[in-house]
């Protein structure tokens, strides 16, 4: 058994290493021999295969090794393997080493599978890409350095994953660096998650003063001694929480998560919904002793969480943009998310992960295959009707919806209960965390359902020939970088259902939405039983909190859903009746349009003050004054030379004269002294 | 030798007639006159002391002097010559061309 | 070969020197034997170097391949020569770069090919004897010999305002400088008076024990004029301003030495003279300097994100990245100390890349203002890697040599002045802000211009220089201990060194047993 | 004493006295024999003279070499005394003397100015200057000094159809006329304080009994310091020195610059020593003395190095540097006392000092035009490119006077400032850095000239001569080889001023 673990330990690294490989493989051909003006760019078949099948091992590897977790007993359910020593400095060890245990291996499982999916899709998706080559290559960096996070058993090595996703986010988003936009939405994702790893770095430095290692072991042994010190802990989690804001998008750092929909849909629905936004959610699982010492620091999640999932799905309601609206619902289910774990229901949070995975790659996929259809469309007004046109995407993308409004027994439903509940019931939390998550659940239900029946039900709103805003969409990306170059032959059979190689993926996310939600049923959570060895937190009910009253807040939340549905589908058959009641509340309207201005309160608070300043700096301080003085020196130098100079009048009288004076002062000076 | 203080202070006196002279005088002639005036107050020192001292190596350095402030009247003259015949002037404030 | 055997030191310092005098038989007019004359001497430089590595014991005595040789006995002023575990990579850090300059110089410098390339390799043996030197006084020598070939490479060949450029260059160095003389020669007399011979050698001089307390005491006086001449150099903020001329001024293989090898001259300065020489002093000190270093590092980083010139940013970035190097020395741990030292070895790398790729654009497009680029990714993809690469490196993205230093710095300092290292934490973002921006002006975005649409992408050449360097950051991000290992004796005896209470109770041995190879 | 009784000893010479006088024996030779070959009509007298000056110059130079291991040996009466501190300076004189015919050869041909009498002059001047640096009597200085001083008032004046060559020479003789009377004033004072003009009986007086010291000999003491502080160009009394520099031909200034300065320096300090200056000085006084030197120096070195800043004449800016020379030199003069080097740090300053300038001089007068045109430093642009070697060794005597390593600038400033610093002299030596950090700049705005500007226009040719470029090379080489390696001149030095003390 033992030996047997560890041979099966020395498998971790491949889980990371598969993907990295055909990174390299794609990477470098397509650097060497891709990049030459006018050579030929391989096709997204053969680099597509490449990549799936490197994150498709790592798929199979994953499998394995949980397996083998589940058949090992579970008090001892953890892999270890450590390749080599990253850093040795006085008292600091950072190894290079990995711990696949029962929380990492549904991540490596969610992360991989979810991913092979995606790469399979994004064959077809990207088919008509430029650079493919360029494209696969950052998906499996991506993967890589995500499987990292999730897989390194310290904090250092976390935080490589952690930055390493950030940037795979940047260049992916960026990906069609032609369009300014584009380039700029990724440069603000990089620079608004380094805001948050900013506080993660102290975090690490603070945990490394109090515990003097970085090993999440050492930490968890560390704890005992350190609960005596509870400042630190608050302010550890504190600390490393803002880190989880910026990557998992909650206020005040959400607002590089819509922008980043500018990254073509795959990428969309890999990293800005199923993996890398979650990486917040699993740190703070990762660390919940931390955190469960710190009553304080869990308030302050939930707070952020409960406040993030309904302000983003204020948002949510009017934008119009199809992505814009999964994007922001994809904020406030990350808040669902930090709202379980912020009550204290760590597993209950990881399990909405999971299931979240499911169902927003699913709708985001089968948004992209919507996009894909409608030739770069991608406003939902001017969609409509699809039902007939594509199917299968039609299809798909109900289960999706029925899952995300928490319809049961479609996953959703189970963790978004999950969350609920412990929102009100557990220790940590309170009615008004749940009135304001139930409200959010309503919300939800509401703007998908708009989301559903504009896109897919009710008449077309469309030209079947490509409309002006799709050629001028084509026009905007040029003819080569983003694919569709040769949709002007494409376009001509207009509206079309994606090609196998799309919805094969979708199908498969939307049985698992369809039943991933049967691991965490209540009282029978296989999750719970399998988490324990990570996440040991006996759920204690708030006192006063009647077990049965979890019942009555099922059906309560599932009632909400229904008529938030029922409602939207009155007010969306046509949009006449959508508008005027927009234009009952213009104000607010236009507020909810604009997302509050947060943008705009950045650029004035932050963005254009900072720039000033350093202007000023720079003109006011380095040259006016620095420089300044520095050649100053110099000048007043020169002035002295010549005002010496002035002496040098070149008549004999005036130097016999200065001779005459320096011999009276000196003599002078000589008596002076002698009496 | 109580005496010897009157000579002494003359000579001073004398001496510093003559670079006062060098100072506020013009012609180069006349500066070098001054400059002899300086020359022969040291004399009159040396001489002085010699006597007050006793001791005869004062009074020889005298003669060195005179031999040499010769040969420098000599030289001294030469250049004046020279400067005249180029600057057409000894007035020591047309002399200014090097300056600065 | 039993000479080369116990002068290895001698050898690599003044092989490049011996090589550029045999080169000046090469008539002036055949450029490309000059040119692939230099590059050779330069790469068998490097290889000799090399064996450096394997010659340096870790475990061994604090200076190794010791060289002792009289100079001016008179002065007790000795030619001698060692090295530890710092000025081991220091000097692997000089031989690696001067390769890559030279054979990025090939197509850029045209006019008075000769003297340039004799130059280059005058330059690299001062570089190389100021880390080889243990004589303080030969030190100083090399320092200012050092000035010389830089002062005539950025006075010759640099740009528009070249000529104001250098001077301010020499000058500053100078002022600085002279004062550390006249300290140099203070110290001398104490150990005449302490020991009762002059001694200039530093592992003597390492025992004086000199007046502390105060700012007008002894220590503190010493210690501010060696810190005046190495702040100068690294350049600490205030003392910034001529690098920014510098760097811009100067041609780019001036650019790349000038801020891979010159500026670690500072850094270089305070770990082997100021801090074991003045212990006190220094922790009299150490505050201020890290404030200092952390306005370097904040102000740096906003100054060079508002530069419309790409070189002038980067040079800005420069005194960014060196503030933290202070930083880190300043906090006085193991940790800390160990990070500058990684960091100067990275900023060599990386920023010694990014010049070298904006001389590669300047070749091409001979301007360097910012708004003159943008959308150059689609016409130089090679050259958009590349300077995606370096960026993250200098951004110090974790897997990047870049993240070790930071990181060690920041965690070095935070142990010792946590406040401080909020504020100097900043850095990170501004760092990511202004070169992802530079990117993306440079690189994003549709072209512009029609100069732009027909640039060509790298060439081979170029290629073969930018490699070794890309090797390099991932090498030392994925990989440090490789170099930790040779470090860190080296690094604790220093720390053990500066820190008066670890003075007090043990000095370190100052009798330097020759290691036998 | 007795003065009525005849001393035989006195009118003879000992053996070892006739020996350890070759050196003067070969340069009176030199004079008388310059003399006839300029008024014998027997054969165009240029290269006679010429060799004939060169050569005795080499010979006596070799003469005092010889005898610079010798201990000391005093001479008529102890008026004067060979030993190695004279022999040093001898030597030094000598090579200046040697190096200055060699370059004026080709110079004097150009200037249409190829009269023996220059050579005569010449040879004159340094005999004066030998017995400057061996004189032990207040008279014999004073001699001494004015041989040297008139031949060179005619050397300034030389370009006698040239109005600046004329009024340069005629301040420096009004000037150094007045100065020498002042210091002559001093030394009478001294004579009736001490009752002696022997350096050894001064010392002598002041050792045995305290009432010497007097306000009449601190005077004394004074004006005698002014003569030598005039003739070293010390502020204040530093003035006729860019005037004279300026007007006098190219070699002759060069001449000046190495030749007067060394001498004065050398009387000055046996004089100093001599008047008990770090020992036998009451404390009062000796910290006085000091208190004014060191404003003077400081002064001096200002002066020189901040007015040198504003000049765009190469003669006059070098002049301006020479004076701030001076002003380290009297540091190494302030701090001898106080350091275990006593005047080394001076003799060997002022012999790297002597090298690189008559290798700068050299320099000039190769591109110096009709009447010393073309000395402008725009005049030198791109000189890098059309003379590259010329400009190289420029370059290194102007990095050697600004004190940058390896060369002997560097050597002799280290020297000088560690002694100071031993000497406790340490804010002195901080201000002296100081300044030569400012100096640098205008040493290397010459150099900008050089090697940073395109040439423009037509420069004057230069004026080739195998033995002034001959001159140059060996100047640079032992400037670098100064710099490279002190040690064995710095052991001289210190053996020197050792054996002085």
């Amino acid at each position: 058994m033992h030996n047997d673990s560890t041979t099966h330990s020395a498998l971790i690294a491949w889980i990371p290493l598969l993907p990295l490989l055909g990174f390299l493989v794609n990477g470098l051909w397509y650097a060497l021999f891709q990049t030459k003006r006018g050579s030929k760019k391989a096709s997204s078949a053969v680099t597509g295969v490449i990549a799936t099948l490197a994150i498709g091992g790592a798929f199979a590897v994953s499998v394995m090794l949980f397996l083998t977790l589940k058949a090992m007993p579970e008090e001892q359910r953890a892999l270890q393997q450590n390749l080599f020593t990253w850093m040795r400095v006085g008292t600091l060890q950072v190894d290079m080493a990995f711990t696949l245990d029962t929380l990492s291996t549904l991540f490596t499982l969610v992360i991989t599978g979810v991913g092979t999916l995606i790469h399979i899709y994004s064959i077809g998706y990207m088919s008509h890409d430029a650079t493919p080559g360029k494209f696969f290559a950052y998906l499996n960096l991506f993967c890589f350095a995500m499987l990292m996070l999730v897989l390194g058993s310290s904090l250092p090595i976390l935080f490589l994953g952690w930055e390493g996703v950030g940037l795979c986010s940047y260049l992916l988003i960026g990906y069609w660096y032609t369009d300014m936009d584009k380039a700029s939405a990724g440069k603000k994702a990089f620079i608004v998650n380094r805001i948050g790893d900013l506080g993660f770095l102290l975090g690490m430095f603070m945990i490394y003063t109090v515990f003097n290692t970085l090993d999440f072991s050492g930490i968890q042994a560390g704890m005992p001694a350190a609960v005596s010190n509870p400042g630190a802990l608050t302010l550890i989690a504190l600390l490393l929480f803002v880190g989880c804001m910026g990557k998992s998008a909650q206020i005040p750092l959400f607002v590089w998560l819509p922008d980043a929909m500018a990254g073509p849909t795959p990428v969309s629905a890999l990293i800005h919904a199923a993996t890398m936004v979650t990486s917040g959610i699993y740190m703070i699982a990762r660390l919940n002793f931390i955190y469960s010492a710190s009553p304080s620091a869990l308030h302050v999640v939930a707070v952020v969480g409960a406040l993030t999932a309904f302000f983003a799905a204020t948002i949510a309601v009017v934008q119009t943009d199809i992505k814009k609206i999964l994007a922001y619902s994809t904020v406030s289910q990350l808040g669902y998310m930090f709202l379980g774990c912020g009550v204290g229901a760590y597993s209950a949070g990881v399990f909405h992960v999971i299931t979240h995975a499911f169902f927003k790659a699913l709708l985001f996929l089968g948004a992209g295959s919507v996009i894909h259809g409608m030739h770069e469309e991608q406003n939902i007004l001017k969609m409509g009707g699809l039902k007939s046109k594509m199917p299968v995407t039609f299809a798909v993308f109900g289960i999706g919806w029925l899952a995300i409004c928490g319809i049961p027994p479609f996953s959703g439903f189970f963790s978004k209960d999950e969350i609920l509940w412990q929102a009100y019931a557990s220790a940590h939390g309170s009615p008004l965390l749940y009135g304001l998550a139930a409200l959010t659940a309503a919300m939800t239900a509401f703007y998908m359902t708009r989301l559903f029946s504009l896109t897919f039900l009710g008449k077309p709103r469309f030209a079947e020939q490509p409309s002006y805003s799709n050629v001028h969409a084509i026009a905007k990306h040029g003819i080569d970088d983003h694919g569709h170059g040769d949709h002007g032959s494409e376009s001509k059979k207009g509206v079309h259902e994606s090609p196998a190689v799309m919805t094969g993926p979708l199908i498969a996310l939307a049985i698992l939405s369809a039943v991933g939600g049967l691991i965490g049923i209540p009282h029978a959570s296989w999750l719970d039983e399998w988490l324990k060895p990570v996440i040991h937190t006996g759920h204690v009910l708030r006192e006063g909190v009647a077990p049965t009253t979890e019942w009555v807040l099922m059906g309560v939340s599932v009632t909400l859903a229904a008529v938030a549905i029922a409602f939207a589908m009155g007010l969306y058959r046509d949009l006449k009746r959508a508008e005027s009641l927009a234009l009952k509340h213009p104000a607010l309207h236009k507020l909810l349009v604009n997302k509050w201005y947060v943008d705009e309160l950045y650029e004035a608070l932050f963005v254009k003050p900072i720039y000033a300043l350093s202007v000023g700096l720079w003109n006011g301080f380095d040259i006016a004054v620095i420089d300044r003085v520095v050649n100053g020196f110099g000048r007043v130098s020169l002035w002295t030379g010549q005002a010496a100079r002035m002496a040098q009048t070149g008549s004999i009288q005036m130097y016999a004269f200065m001779i005459l004076a320096g011999l009276v002062a000196s003599v002078g000076y000589l008596i002076y002294g002698l009496v | 030798m109580p005496d010897s203080w009157i000579v002494l202070s003359l000579c001073s006196v004398i001496f510093f007639i003559g670079l006062f002279g060098v100072l506020v005088r013009r012609n180069v002639l006349i500066l070098m006159m001054c400059i002899e005036l300086m020359l022969n107050a040291v004399n009159l020192t040396f001489v002085a002391y010699a006597r007050q001292l006793g001791d005869l190596s004062g009074q020889m350095a005298v003669f060195f002097i005179i031999t040499v402030a010769a040969a420098e009247a000599a030289v001294g003259l030469g250049l004046v010559v020279a400067l005249y015949r180029t600057l057409r002037t000894v007035d020591t404030d047309d002399i200014r061309l090097l300056r600065g | 070969m039993a000479w080369f055997e116990s002068h290895w030191l001698s050898t690599i310092t003044f092989l490049p020197a011996a090589w550029a005098f045999a080169g000046l038989v090469i008539p002036g007019t055949s450029k490309g034997a000059i040119k692939n004359w230099t590059l050779a001497g330069s790469i068998v430089t490097f290889l000799v170097s090399l064996k450096l590595y394997g010659a340096f014991d870790a475990a061994g005595a604090e200076f190794q391949l010791l060289e002792n040789a009289e100079w001016i006995p008179s002065l007790a002023i000795t030619y001698r020569l060692g090295i530890d575990g710092i000025s081991l990579w220091l000097i692997l850090l000089t031989t690696f770069l001067t390769p890559m300059v030279i054979l990025a110089s090939f197509n850029s410098i045209e006019s008075r090919v000769k003297e340039y390339y004799f130059l280059l390799l005058a330059l690299e043996t001062g570089m190389l004897g100021a880390f080889v030197a243990t004589d303080i006084f030969l030190f100083y020598v090399f320092w200012e010999m050092m000035l010389i070939p830089m002062y005539f490479l950025i006075g010759i060949w640099g740009g528009k305002d070249r000529i104001y450029a250098a001077t301010k260059f020499f000058l500053y160095t100078m002022v600085g400088s002279l004062l550390m003389l006249v300290a140099i020669f203070y110290l001398a007399y104490q150990h005449k008076l302490q020991f009762g011979v002059f001694s200039t050698s530093i592992v003597d001089l390492y025992n004086l024990q000199l007046a502390s307390g105060g700012f007008w005491s002894v220590q503190s006086l010493l210690f501010l004029a060696f810190a005046l001449a190495f702040a100068i150099k690294v350049p600490l903020f205030p003392l910034h301003t001529w690098l920014p001329d510098a760097h811009v001024q100067a041609p780019t293989a001036g650019s790349v030495i000038l801020a891979g090898v010159l500026l670690k001259m500072g850094g270089y300065g305070f770990i082997r003279f100021a801090f074991p020489l003045f212990p006190q002093a220094v922790t009299y000190y150490q505050v201020p300097f890290m404030i200092l270093g952390t306005i370097a590092i904040i102000y740096g980083a906003w100054v060079a994100m508002v530069q419309p010139d790409v070189k002038k940013l980067v040079a800005y970035s420069s005194v960014s990245h060196m503030g933290y190097v202070i930083l880190g020395l300043f906090s006085m741990n193991a940790i800390g100390a160990t990070g500058s030292v990684y960091q100067m070895l990275n900023h060599g790398v990386s920023t010694g890349g990014l010049f070298l790729l904006v001389g590669m654009i300047y070749d091409r497009r001979h301007t360097r203002d910012i708004s003159q680029f943008g959308g150059l990714a689609k016409t130089m993809p090679l050259f958009a890697i590349s300077l995606m690469i370096m960026t993250l490196s200098s951004v110090a993205l974790p897997g990047t040599n870049g993240f070790i230093g930071e990181f060690l710095i920041l965690l070095g300092a935070w142990q010792a002045v946590p406040g401080l290292t909020v504020i100097a934490a900043l850095g990170v973002v501004f760092g990511a802000v202004y070169m992802l921006w530079l990117v993306q002006r440079m690189m994003f975005g549709p072209i512009t211009r029609k100069e732009n649409e027909e640039l060509t992408d790298m060439s081979w050449r170029e290629i073969a220089v930018m490699l070794p360097l890309i090797v390099a950051v991932f090498a030392m991000g994925i990989y440090p201990q490789f170099f930790f290992n040779k470090m860190e004796p080296s690094v604790n005896r220093f720390l053990a060194r500066s820190m008066p209470t670890a003075m007090a109770k043990a000095r370190p041995p100052t009798t330097v047993a020759v290691t036998e190879h | 004493m007795d003065s009525s009784v005849i001393r035989p000893e006195l009118l003879t010479l000992s053996r070892e006295a006739l020996a350890v006088l070759t050196p003067y024996f070969w340069v009176l030779a030199g004079i008388v024999i310059t003399m006839l070959l300029s008024v014998m009509k027997v054969m165009k007298p240029k290269w006679p003279v010429f060799f004939v000056s060169v050569a005795v110059c080499i010979a006596a130079a070799v003469a005092s070499a010889a005898l610079a291991g010798l201990p000391p040996v005093s001479l008529f009466a102890d008026m004067m005394i060979s030993d190695p501190f004279s022999n040093f300076f001898n030597v030094i004189f000598l090579v200046a003397m040697a190096l200055t015919a060699l370059v004026s050869l080709r110079y004097l041909d150009e200037e249409k100015l190829q009269y023996p009498e220059y050579y005569v002059l010449l040879l004159l001047s340094t005999f004066g200057m030998m017995l400057m640096a061996s004189a032990t009597n207040l008279i014999v200085i004073f001699i001494a000094l004015e041989i040297m001083s008139l031949s060179t008032y005619v050397l300034v004046g030389f370009r006698r159809a040239d109005r600046r060559s004329n009024e340069a020479a005629m301040k420096y003789f009004i000037l150094g006329s007045a100065a020498s009377a002042v210091m002559l004033y001093g030394a009478a004072l001294l004579y009736g304080t001490t009752g002696s003009l022997q350096l050894s009986g001064i010392l002598n007086a002041l050792k045995t009994n305290a009432a010497v010291m007097s306000p009449a000999f601190m005077l004394g003491v004074w004006l005698t310091a002014i003569g030598f502080l005039f003739k070293v160009a010390a502020a204040p009394f530093h003035m006729w020195m860019p005037d004279v520099y300026e007007g006098a031909p190219v070699p002759i200034t060069g001449f000046m610059t190495t030749g007067i300065k060394a001498a004065s320096f050398a009387a000055f300090v046996r004089v100093f020593h001599a008047l008990g200056y770090g020992h036998g000085l009451s404390e009062a006084i000796q910290s006085h003395i000091h208190d004014i030197l060191w404003v003077c120096a400081v002064l001096t070195m200002a002066v020189g190095n901040f007015v040198a800043l504003t000049q765009t004449n190469l003669k006059r800016m070098l002049a301006y540097s020479s004076i701030a020379h001076s002003g380290y030199l009297l540091v190494g003069l302030l701090a001898a006392p106080g350091n275990a080097n006593g005047y080394g740090p001076v003799m060997l300053y002022l012999a790297a000092y002597s090298i690189m300038n008559l290798g700068a001089f050299a320099v000039l007068s190769i591109l110096a035009g009709r009447g010393d045109s073309g000395l402008n430093l725009h005049d030198l642009a791109g000189l890098s490119q059309r003379r590259p070697w010329l400009a190289f060794s420029l370059a290194v005597f102007l990095f050697s006077m600004a004190g940058i390593p390896p060369t002997a600038g560097f050597a002799a400033k280290y020297l000088m400032f560690y002694s100071a610093v031993q000497a406790g002299e340490v804010s002195l030596v901080v201000i002296s850095v100081l300044c030569s950090a400012v100096s640098v700049y205008f040493y290397l705005r010459v150099l900008v000239y050089m090697y940073m500007h395109q040439p423009v226009g037509a420069p004057p040719a230069p004026r080739w001569s195998i033995w002034a470029a001959g001159t140059v090379g060996a100047m640079t080489v032992l400037t670098l080889q100064l710099g490279i390696l002190p040690s064995p001149i710095i052991e001289l030095v210190r053996r020197i001023s050792a054996s002085f003390a």
